[in-house]
């Protein structure tokens, strides 16, 4: 299991590659998030974040068949179309590889100490949270 | 605990030493990143401790008002305002997150 | 949307570049299927396969935002950890690429003529279908 | 339906000419990838196909029992028993898929 937070962007190829090599390997679900229009800066909680996304993963894993994990997060500048974050799951199976992917995701929308500040014309604002982020993690309780 | 994180103040009054921490919108809107506090022993919960932070006024006051959403943590882990906190703890505060 | 069907291996990170390039894709989904521990070959029903992937491919757009999709399938001979196939959503959001990436590889499961053979040390067989894959397409009917 | 398709047989009952297809455990249990048909013209689904190649016996008898899990294309398009057949028509038959 991977997890880094860093500013330097990533390979989703060579990182999906790298959890590929058991042959027990059927399925590798990932997900990659991007920079839509608007620059932005990442804060983070050092310290903190790596510790919290290392407790998502093992959720993730003690509830799904993980036969390994990786999770980039950057923070920083970052350009529209850039990477933000990539969460990849291998497993045995498609569905535990796909369940804990995006299960990932969904908490480190809520549970990862990251704050986005976009940069427009008129000036820089924080993102506001959303509803939708805090369903989408709570979906997984049930 | 640390046993240097529990001093007597003037008064003979326990006191505890915490970080605070505060990030993005908060960190911005306070103006520091982080501070030391000695803090009378009766505060003793996140909960507590927000309280104690609006009670200064200002822009402390609408950072800390009840109706802004403000997450916690108690030495890195996500915390409920009913959540202990003790000398030498880092305590954290910041809107909620938006990464991912 | 791109649908191959091909001896030929494919590289994910090239894939997912290729359809990340819009600045209004925020996610990309992706998943990869790997030969696990045996040699096998990969029959396919040329001219239907590529039919039968666009089916599929036109079902997940018109229930989810898919901004563009890539699947790639290859047949012939594999060896244990080939990539056998690929498919690669993005869209604005995650959810959407989530299910649409899910759906597709649950359908294509049940949906797209292709058969594997092993060829173990007692002999080559056929693989038999799962009825479990049957269950996974149709938990999307509800 | 192409007119060449549709042909009189010798006692001039309607015949109708289809290409059929078999595809993995079924294309080597039948010895064949292919094969072009001239149905009598009441052969007209995929169910009624599927017992006219059954009644071959032999081989054709064990692919087509009615406990094999076989699945039939028409035009490179899933189809079920019922599903018609009419002269051109190019119709598969092959086991549950396992691609993936």
């Amino acid at each position: 299991m991977k997890v880094a937070v860093q500013r330097e962007d990533f390979d989703l190829g060579a990182e999906v590659r790298a959890i590929s090599k058991d042959s027990k390997v059927g399925a590798v679900a990932s997900f990659v998030g991007l920079v839509r229009d608007v620059r932005m800066t990442l804060e983070h909680y050092p310290g903190m974040t790596e510790n919290a996304i290392r407790g998502i993963v093992d959720q993730a894993a003690s509830r799904w068949q993980v036969m390994d994990c990786t999770v980039i997060h950057r923070y920083g500048e970052l350009q529209p179309n850039d990477q933000i974050v990539l969460v990849a799951v291998a497993s045995a199976h498609r569905g535990d590889a796909f369940a804990a992917c995006e299960f990932i995701m969904d908490y480190l929308k809520t549970q990862a100490p990251f704050w986005k500040k976009e940069h427009r014309a008129g000036g820089a604002a924080w993102v506001e949270a959303k509803a939708a982020d805090d369903q989408a993690a709570g979906r997984w309780k049930s | 605990m640390c046993a240097s994180c529990r001093t007597l103040s003037y008064f003979g009054e326990m006191r505890v030493k915490v970080t605070v921490l505060f990030f993005a919108a908060l960190r911005e809107q306070l103006g520091r990143p982080r501070e030391e506090l000695d803090l009378p022993s009766n505060i003793n919960t996140i909960g507590g401790l927000r309280d104690h932070l609006r009670a200064r006024g200002g822009a402390w006051a609408s950072a800390f008002a009840p109706n802004r959403a403000v997450r916690a943590a108690v030495n890195q882990d996500m915390a409920q305002p009913a959540a202990a906190i003790k000398a030498g703890d880092e305590v954290a505060f910041f809107p909620p997150v938006t990464g991912g």
